[in-house]
Order: C-alpha cells, then structure tokens, then sequence
C-alpha cells in the first residue's frame, strides 16, 4: 500500500456524496454506517440509505473483511439423500468475493486491520500457511476512514498510537470541512477510488489540515502504557487481583465482537445427506466453549481466567511478539457497549499499579 | 441524597455477615452506572443509586452460590429473586435484600434519541438529578431531559416498585405506575400486519452479532455455560450468520423464559446493537398471564408450565 | 452489487505458491484397527499420489482429520517419516467428532491437513540415551519417535520405554508390543493399574514403576506424553530422579482449530500450541505462564 | 395423490407414538382419503413435543404444523399430555408476535382407534393451510443455502 503518485485530495460536497456513492456502488459493494434505533451499523449502502457520518458506529467494520461466518469450502460425497457415500469425496472452494468499499469508517477501525495483517499472513507458521480468505478480502476492500471531531468517554485511541486523523491501515482519509469532505489517498487504492472526483483547493486543503489539527488537539492524553506487557504477565498468577477486575463481568462476546481487533474464529461444519460445507464463523475467548477440550478439561474454567486472557493478549502477549504494537486500536466499543460496564482502560491501568506493589 | 446514605448505611450494617454486597457504583461514563461489589466500608463509600442504577444485581446470583450475599434491589431486580428462589435455582436464606423504592432508571436507547443531533450519549461529561429532572453537562452546555422521556419502558408499567420482598426496605414506599399490565405495547406492536411484523425481526435480527448479551445478562438463564445454543447434539443452531439462525436463538432464549420471565429487560438493554428482545418475551408472559393467571416473580405457586390442571378452563380447544 | 451476485461468481485458483491452508488433503482409510474398546487406528493414503510422495514431515509433528458433516480434530502422525507407505492416526473416541470418525471405515475418504506444529527435538537428542514414559493415548506421540530412533539406532544411546495403561484392554499398539518387547536394543516395560489375570507384566501407577526403574538422569532426555494427572506425577518423577528441566519433554494438547496460529484459542501466554508446539520441554513450560 | 387440488405444500404432523400415530394408522388402514401433504414425525408421547420443535419448523419453512396426542386423561404416561396442552396453548397465542399466522399451527387428541376423525382433522387442517396458502420463511445464511436446496 505504498504510494506511487502524489498523495490526491479530492473535495466532495455533502449534496454530491451520495452520487459520489452511487458511482463506486456500481462497481463495488459499498459499506456504510447507518443509524438503526440506538445503533450504528454498517450496511450495504443503497441510493435510498442515509449514510450516518456523525454518531460513532456501535460496531467496527471488521465484518466486511472478516465476515461473522463464511464457507470456507463445500464438499459433496456420492450416494443420495441420506445415504451419503462415503467412499467418494468432492471438495470445492468457496467462490472468491468482489470487490468492496467500506465508506466513513473510524480511524481506530482501519488501525484494528492493522492487527489482524500479520496474523492473517501467516506470521505464526514463518509465512507458510496464509490466511487466502481474509488477505483476498482485504485486497479488494478499499477502506475510507474520517476523521473524528470529538473523543467519546470511551476513546482511548490516543493511548495506543492512533489519533483521531490516524489513515493508518486505511486507503483514504476523508475529513469534514465546511459545507463537505476533503478527500485525501493515502494508498494506490484509495488514489484509484478517487480519481474521478474534482481536486481539492488549496483553501480547502489547508481546511483539512487544520480540522485535523483541531481533533488532535481535544483527543485524551496518553496514558503510559508501556509498563502493560510486563505487569500483566507478572501478576498472571494473582487470582484475587482478577477475580476482582472480573466480578462483573457477564462473560458475553459483546466486547470481543465489536472490536476492531479481535480476530477469533471457530471452524463447523453443516452438512444434509451427502452435501455439506466447512465454515468458520467468529468466535470469542469470553465464552468457556472456546478452550474446553473433549475430556471434559478447561484450562480457562473461570470468567476471570478468560479476561485475563483477553486482556493479556491485548496488551501482553501481542505485542510481546508484534514488536510491541497493542491488539487494541483504543475505540473504546468494549466499554461503550459493555452491559455490565467493565472497562478495560481500568484494568490496564490497575494492572500496571499492583505490578508495582508486588 | 438522603435515601442513598441510608441504603449505606443498611449495607454496612448488613455488611459484616455477608460475602458482599451487590450494588451500583460510577461506571465508565456519565449516562451509566456499573455493577459494585461491595466488600468493605471503603467499598460501600462508591455506592450509588437513582437514575442510573440500570443493571439486575439478581443476575450474579447462581454464581455466587455457597457464601450469603446481599443485593440491594429495585422492584423489578426483587421479582427475578422471587423468580429464582420459587424455581429453587438460589435459597432465600443465603440472600440479603436490601430494598428502596425505585422510580424509574434510564434507557439508553431513549437518552439517545433525545440528544440526537446534539451529542452522543458517549460525549456527555455529567449528569445530575434535579427531582423529575436529570441534568446532563454536554459539549454545547447543559441539557436537561425530564426522567420520564427518558426512562425505560418497563417503568412506565411499574407495578412493584418496592421490592416487597426485601429483608430491610429503607426510605418510603413508591406508589405502582400502574395497577396492572395492559400489554398495549405488544397491542401497538400488533397494529402491524403479520407480514410486517415478519419483516420487522428479520431486519432487526440481521444485525445480531451473536455475543449472546441478552442471554448471560439474564438473571433467569441458569444454563450459563451448558446452554442449548452452543450444543451440536441436539444441533439446534449453525454458527452461521443467518437471520433464521439468529431469530431461533431468541425463540430458544423466549421460550425457556415463558411463564418465568419477569420483565427486568435486561436482554434488550444488554443488546450492543438495540434489538427489542424484550417485545417476545412479553408476548410469551401475557399468554401465561392471561391463561394462568400467574405473575412471574410475585406469585409463590409452581410457575404454570411445570404443572397442569386436569380441566382447564382457561384453554378453549378448537372444535374439530 | 449484493452480497449474493457476489459471491456466484467463481472462485480462481491461488495465486502460485500460496495454497489454501484449511483445505484438506483427501485421503483414503487403507486400514482402521481397533487397537482398544475406546481408541481406533486409522492408515491412510493421500489420494493425490504427487502429495503422498512428497508429503514430508518430522516426528512429533501433527495432523488434522476431518470428517466432513462433523469436523476436524488434532491427532499426531503416529508412524514414523521413515516409513512412508500411510500415515498413521490413532483416534481415542471422546467428542462428537472422534466418535465420528470411529464409524469410518477401510476405503472411506477422509481429510488430512498438515504437518502441522512443531516437532520432537530428535537432532540435539542424537548420541543421548533416551527414556519414554507414556500413558495410553498419550503413547501414540511417543510412538513415531521411538520408531524413527529405532530406524536410525545408532544415532542413540540407550532407548527405554515405560508404556502404561489402566488395563491390558486399554494398552493401544499391542501388536507391536511383542515386538518392542523381544528386541534387545530397546528396553520395554509394560505396567497397568491394578492386577488382571494372565497379564506377566508390571502392576502399578506410571510414576512409581518409573522410580522403581531408577533410569539415570546422565546424558539422557524423557520423552512424556499421557493424560493430565499422570503427566503431573512423572514430572515430579523425573525431577525426583535428577532429571533437570531442559532433559524432559512433552507433548501438550488444547482444544485447536485452524492449526495455523490464527484462530486464538491454543494459546499459553504468547505461546501458540498449534505452531509453537505442541512439542515443549519442560524448561520451555515453566517459562510460560501456568495455563495448562 | 392429494384430496385437494393445488400443489401440495409442507405440512409437519408431530404425532404421539401411543393414540394419534395409531389413528392415522387406522385412518390408512381403513383406506380413508387423506391429503398427502402431512409429513408425519412420530415422537413418544405429546409431552415430548418441545414448542422448538414447531417453531423450528415454521421458520424453516413449514406451511403448517399439526401436533396430535392422546385425549387428555388417556395419555400413555397419565400426564404428558395435559403438560403438552399449557404449553401448545402458551405457543399458539405467541406466534403473532413473530408474524406468523396463529392457524399455522394446532394441536389436538386423535385416539388409536380414531381413523375417522384423523381423516377429518388432517383433512380439515391441510385445507386451512391451502386456505392461507404458502408460507414465506426467514432467509437463511447465503452459505448455508446449498443445504437446503439439498433439502428441497
């Protein structure tokens, strides 16, 4: 995703977007956020959908290029009906997807992508075995984020490397300014995208620019985190420290469905008479399924074992062999759409004091 | 408030024979609260009720099994302990009500559309109560939004405000908001053709994420961690992201809650992505109400779908 | 464009060099043995004779089996790369899925992915003496190694095996046994819990009847793998006997799922079980955080 | 061959082993007409029917189901029955709530040696179903729609 041309910034006013949309849903599936009652979702965008460009979306956008459940292949056996022929075996791989846009996502969102990369490449088999579904899907998926105005309570992505104009793993910016959108290509991809649209002033740039600047400028502090990976790791045998952070806990997979980097899945297969298919579909550490083993044996039993985990792969275990980047992009939808409000800026953050104390 | 520093203070006495206290203290935002065990004094001091004393503390209860725990509860928290305790899923006497009248908590999904296109609920930084008032300190200045705009819908039915069952009630009792439920809620609902309201879950449950929220925060979903949703024998379910699959799991979830549920509503508020799942266990628990007479977590007697009569008046069979 | 004009289209082989990684190898059952009321044997071939040639992995390593409808689990190749005429899987029947695949039979299609993992540290165990301890199931991982190193024997010292099982019903690979037994190169000790009739071998619990065997900790390596309970009492065995951390290693097993380091749930800490392991000594274990 | 003239459509009969399998045993036997549209599945007793199992049916695409079990006092195991009635009768009033038209579903106690009236009541509940013609069911996951057409 490196950039050959000049970066392009393209403007777009709001009455335009909408043609702008329908253009690239021409050749694309085109995803947007949408307001649905209390949440914001992201939707295949259609000419009569009114794309929500303010509120922050409840849930990321991962599920564009990581789809809740997808086949990963199909397999018929001879014989008929109920009698399926076991002998016999034909395997077919599930069709490769179309191209996709995914318009006016959060900035956290493209950085989530930025955890699943490695992964999905392969890194845990030196390279040898990739992930051709998602890094297919990922190829083919242009991604616009914008830039957000405002923190919400919950955002904390200032602590974990990103900001609120952050275009890191993204293909385009898109940042609001007076009556419409600066549009800014941060990848061949998005310069593609892109392309047909009018350039941009030099007054409107410099708007950019300085909207930018603004969001900065009212996005948290940093808290120090680095101490994270360490602490966490220490206090790995202290159960009444987790058991504490846990209690409330209701052990749901809201906080790990809607984040941007969570990146789990489960394999199944569903089969009637003689055909059938292999899926995966998410999946999450919260819930005791995830590691219970055939004997019977859990070696995460207990909520608190299980946030422990999730908290220690974010923010230990990752970035011990990322390079020290967090599984946490610092959207702040685990706490947002918590129901039981467990925040996990708190957990971090005591975490790394009672290291201290130990 | 005076009422919080006595409900306090009924804690911290309580305190001492109990493995802790379940309450409601600061959550990570202004708008809610979150879940407090309370332990020690210093515990007790983050204590909050009112307005946003949103979460069913009844939920923890299966879970804490063994040592004696005390809850303090609003009406509709005391119901899913009466619930539990008539199922024997929990034994009264390892339990601790501490009682206050309740008039009303939030919703998120109402907060929520009454500050649209002035903020999201996520950026406003306080919030105080002002009688039938709440006052919300926003990025544009103050906002003040009446309680009742903005209260759940299961309060403006409130029939038990009191938590009649509790070991210590402090503060005055509350009167009902009404005397009786008239499900006109479900009635409104109905207005709609049958196709319609097909065609309403179906776009509804295309966003269901499947993190199950609506199940593990309820109170009377004691399968936790053997329920049928997850089984592959029986294979109820496919892990698929598929409408038919979705909207079975909340007709699993609805059915084992018929003639048990009692309306706290937290499967629908627990729903990251705001479905009305509350809309189908309500249409189980009038059927139950109006045939059987029976109100989940008041009425003492066996729940009506563990037991029959030999005629029954109330089933009018079809002539064939 | 909808999701589903999408998805009709044809999917394109992969680019060259990258293949699917879930996508199975077919593989047809030459043999299935019923080794014990409770475990199963399966030899299979690949059926694309270019992959069956070239198929090439190192002890220790493992494989997935699918049984389509029902799904995919983790057994270890339990015949040696030395001996290339089928691969070898021993199934203990547990799960939906093992019991799955306990119903195939010889000339049914299975799937096969792998290798898969780590392997047996079988080059810097060269010029060592070597002691087995294995506990039912839990033979079939010890199995290919002892194996190889009795295909390479003179790259080893002296071989032992402590092999145990509750009963002589349960004692899986008992048409090797004999074998195993009579050659004079290897020294093989059978053991069940408790007394049966007839049997002429070694009565009582793993652990002690290795203590009982007093093996030397001297230039030596352990190799076990059993269930749980029984893999926490010959540890403390071995460290009973001097063996020092780095001298012992086992095999683990956790619930997995893609065996390619990605899915997330076989994870110790940073470590993957699946690409990590599932080979660790117990040096290597104890760096890790207590989560087994 | 069908009593009634339009294209057959899918009707699932849960029948218990004891009485109404036994009727529409008798009913066969006695070669009454029937509509063939019924797929019957037979289950021990109508206590066993779990109200799942019709809504899975109707969401999968049944266009009707028809449970049938012994007459109340004369259930196999004394009790099953009367169990079934509460719960079929809490099922039938809440599946308005899903969009689904109540007459989709009914249940009633056909005896073994009831032929007769099983021919009635199968009779009579296949041409309400025709009446309401087929129903439309929820869409499935797009990858899951090979299993179906396996189905179909």
């Amino acid at each position: 995703m490196v950039m050959s041309t000049d970066t392009a910034k393209k403007f777009v006013s709001f009455e335009s977007l909408p043609d702008f949309l329908a253009r690239l849903a021409q050749e694309s599936r085109v995803y947007a956020p949408r307001r649905e009652g209390r949440a914001v979702v992201y939707r295949l965008w259609g000419p009569d959908d009114k794309a929500e460009f303010t509120a922050r979306p409840t849930e990321s956008c991962k599920q564009v290029i990581f789809p809740r459940s997808e086949a990963l292949f199909y397999f018929s056996r001879g014989g008929e009906g109920e009698n399926p022929d076991a002998s016999s075996l034909i395997l077919q791989e599930a069709p490769e997807p179309g191209p996709a846009v995914i318009f006016g996502a959060l900035s956290c969102d493209a950085r989530g992508f930025l955890a699943f990369d490695p992964v999905y490449d392969g890194c845990g088999t030196g390279g040898k075995a990739k992930d051709v579904y998602y890094l297919k899907r990922r190829e083919l998926t242009t991604l616009v984020v914008r830039t957000c105005k405002t923190p919400l309570n919950t955002c904390f992505c200032t602590w974990v490397g990103g900001g609120p104009a952050s275009s890191e793993g993204a293909d385009a910016l898109m940042t609001e300014i007076g009556n419409g959108w600066l549009f800014e290509a941060v990848s061949d991809k998005g310069a593609a995208l892109l392309q047909s649209l009018p350039d941009a002033s030099e007054e409107q740039r410099a708007e950019g620019a300085a909207s930018r600047e603004a969001a900065q400028g009212v996005f948290p502090q940093p808290a120090d985190i680095k101490d994270a990976p360490v602490s966490l790791r220490a206090l790995f045998d202290s159960a009444a420290f987790w058991e504490k952070q846990t209690a409330q806990c209701l052990y749901c997979g809201a906080c790990t469905y809607l984040c941007p980097t969570c990146y789990c899945f489960n394999i199944t297969d569903e089969s009637n008479g003689i055909k059938g298919l292999r899926m995966r579909s998410w999946d999450n550490c919260m819930s005791p399924l995830f590691t219970l083993e055939t004997s019977g044996h859990n070696p995460r039993p207990a909520k608190f074992n299980r946030l422990k985990n999730r908290v220690g792969h974010k923010f230990s275990y990752y970035p011990k062999i990322h390079s020290g980047r967090f599984s946490c992009c610092g959207c702040g939808r685990c706490i947002k759409s918590c129901p039981s409000s467990v925040d996990i800026r708190k957990i971090v953050l005591d975490a790394i004091k009672e290291a201290a104390n130990v | 408030m005076a009422i919080q520093d006595d409900i306090k203070s009924a804690i911290a006495e309580a305190l001492p024979g109990l493995s802790c206290v379940i309450g409601w203290g600061a959550g990570p935002e202004a708008l809610r609260a979150a879940p407090l065990f309370m332990r020690d004094a210093a515990d007790v001091d983050k204590f909050t009720a009112g307005f946003l004393a949103v979460n069913n503390p009844a939920l923890f209860l299966p879970s804490l099994k063994g040592a004696k725990v005390g809850l303090v509860v609003k009406g509709c928290d005391a119901r899913s302990v009466g619930q539990l305790v008539a199922e024997n899923l929990v034994s009264r006497e390892a339990i601790h009500l501490i009682g206050y009248p309740c008039r009303g908590v939030i919703d998120m999904d109402k907060a929520t559309a009454a500050l649209e296109g002035r903020c999201e609920p996520g950026e406003v930084k306080g919030l105080r109560e002002e009688n039938e008032d709440i006052v919300l300190d926003a990025p544009g200045g103050e906002i003040r939004l009446a309680k009742k705009d903005v209260a759940a819908d299961k309060c403006a039915r409130c029939r038990y405000p009191n938590a009649e069952s509790a070991d210590v009630f402090v503060g005055e009792k509350a009167a009902p908001v009404v005397e009786r439920d008239d499900y006109a809620d479900l009635a409104a609902f109905e207005n709609m053709a049958l196709d319609a309201r097909k065609a309403f879950w179906e776009k509804e449950m295309s966003r269901c994420i499947r993190c199950y929220a609506c199940r593990n925060a309820c109170p009377l979903c004691v399968c936790r961690d053997h329920c049928v949703a997850s089984s592959r024998e029986p294979h109820w379910l496919t892990q698929a992201d598929g409408v038919r699959d979705k909207l079975f799991f909340q007709l699993i979830h609805a059915t084992h809650l018929a003639g048990r549920c009692t309306g706290c509503g937290e499967c629908e508020r627990a729903c990251p992505v705001g479905i009305p799942l509350l809309t189908l266990k309500r249409a189980f628990s009038r059927q139950v109400e109006g045939l059987f007479g029976y109100t989940a977590g008041i009425d003492r007697s066996t729940p009506p779908l563990l037991t029959f009569k030999l005629e029954e008046p109330a089933i009018k069979e079809r002539e064939w | 464009m909808s999701e589903r004009s999408a998805a009709a289209t044809s999917r394109p082989a992969f680019q060259p060099g990258t293949r699917n990684p879930y996508l199975p190898m077919p593989a047809r059952v030459i043999e299935a043995i019923t080794e014990t009321p409770t475990i199963k044997t399966f030899r299979v071939i690949l059926q694309d004779e270019t992959l069956m040639r070239e198929f090439s992995f190192e002890p220790g390593q493992v494989g997935q089996l699918s049984l389509f409808g029902a799904g995919e689990s983790t057994f270890v190749i339990n015949s040696p790369p030395t001996r290339m005429d089928y691969l070898q899987f021993s199934v203990m029947r547990a799960g939906e899925n093992t019991t799955a695949l306990h119903s195939v039979r010889a000339g049914d299609i299975i799937g096969v992915r792998g290798p898969l993992g780590n392997c047996f540290p079988y080059e810097k165990m060269k010029g060592k003496d070597i002691v087995f301890v294995g506990g039912g199931i839990g033979m079939a991982p010890l199995r290919t190694l002892l194996l190889f190193m009795l295909d390479n024997r003179k790259d080893y010292g002296k071989i032992s095996l402590l092999y145990g099982a509750r009963s002589p019903q349960d004692m899986a690979f008992s048409a090797e046994l004999p074998e195993w037994l009579s050659r004079s190169d290897l020294d093989c000790v059978l053991t069940i819990d408790r007394e049966a009739e007839g049997w002429p071998h070694k009565v009582g619990l793993i652990p002690n009847v290795l203590l009982e065997m007093n093996p030397s900790p001297e230039n030596t390596v352990a190799v076990t793998c059993g269930p749980p309970i029984m893999i926490k009492f010959t540890l403390q065995a071995l460290e009973k006997l001097q063996f020092a951390p780095e001298q012992i290693v086992t095999t683990l097993e956790k619930r997995m799922k893609c065996g390619i380091g990605i899915c997330g749930r076989c994870n110790i800490g940073e470590k993957y079980v699946c690409v990590d392991g599932p080979v660790f000594t117990l040096a290597e274990l104890k760096d890790m955080p207590n989560e087994l | 061959m069908s009593v009634l003239k339009e294209k057959e459509l899918r009707v699932i009969g849960f029948l218990c082993n004891w009485c109404s399998y036994g009727g529409a045993d008798t009913a066969g036997v006695g070669r009454f007409a029937q509509p063939t549209d019924l797929r019957i599945v037979r289950v021990p007793c109508s206590g066993r029917i779990n109200p799942l199992f019709v809504l899975k049916a109707l969401l999968g695409g049944a266009d009707g189901v028809l449970v049938s079990g012994c007459h109340p006092r004369d259930c196999h195991y004394a009790e099953g029955n009367f169990y079934a009635r509460r719960r079929l009768e809490v099922l039938k009033g809440f599946l308005p709530v899903l969009g689904i038209d109540p007459r989709r579903f009914e249940y009633t106690w056909v005896s073994a040696s009831e032929g007769q009236r099983w021919q009635h009541v199968v009779t009579t509940f296949t041409a309400n179903i025709h009446a309401l013609g087929p129903a439309s069911f929820s869409p499935d996951a797009p990858e899951l729609e090979i299993l179906n057409a396996a189905a179909r």
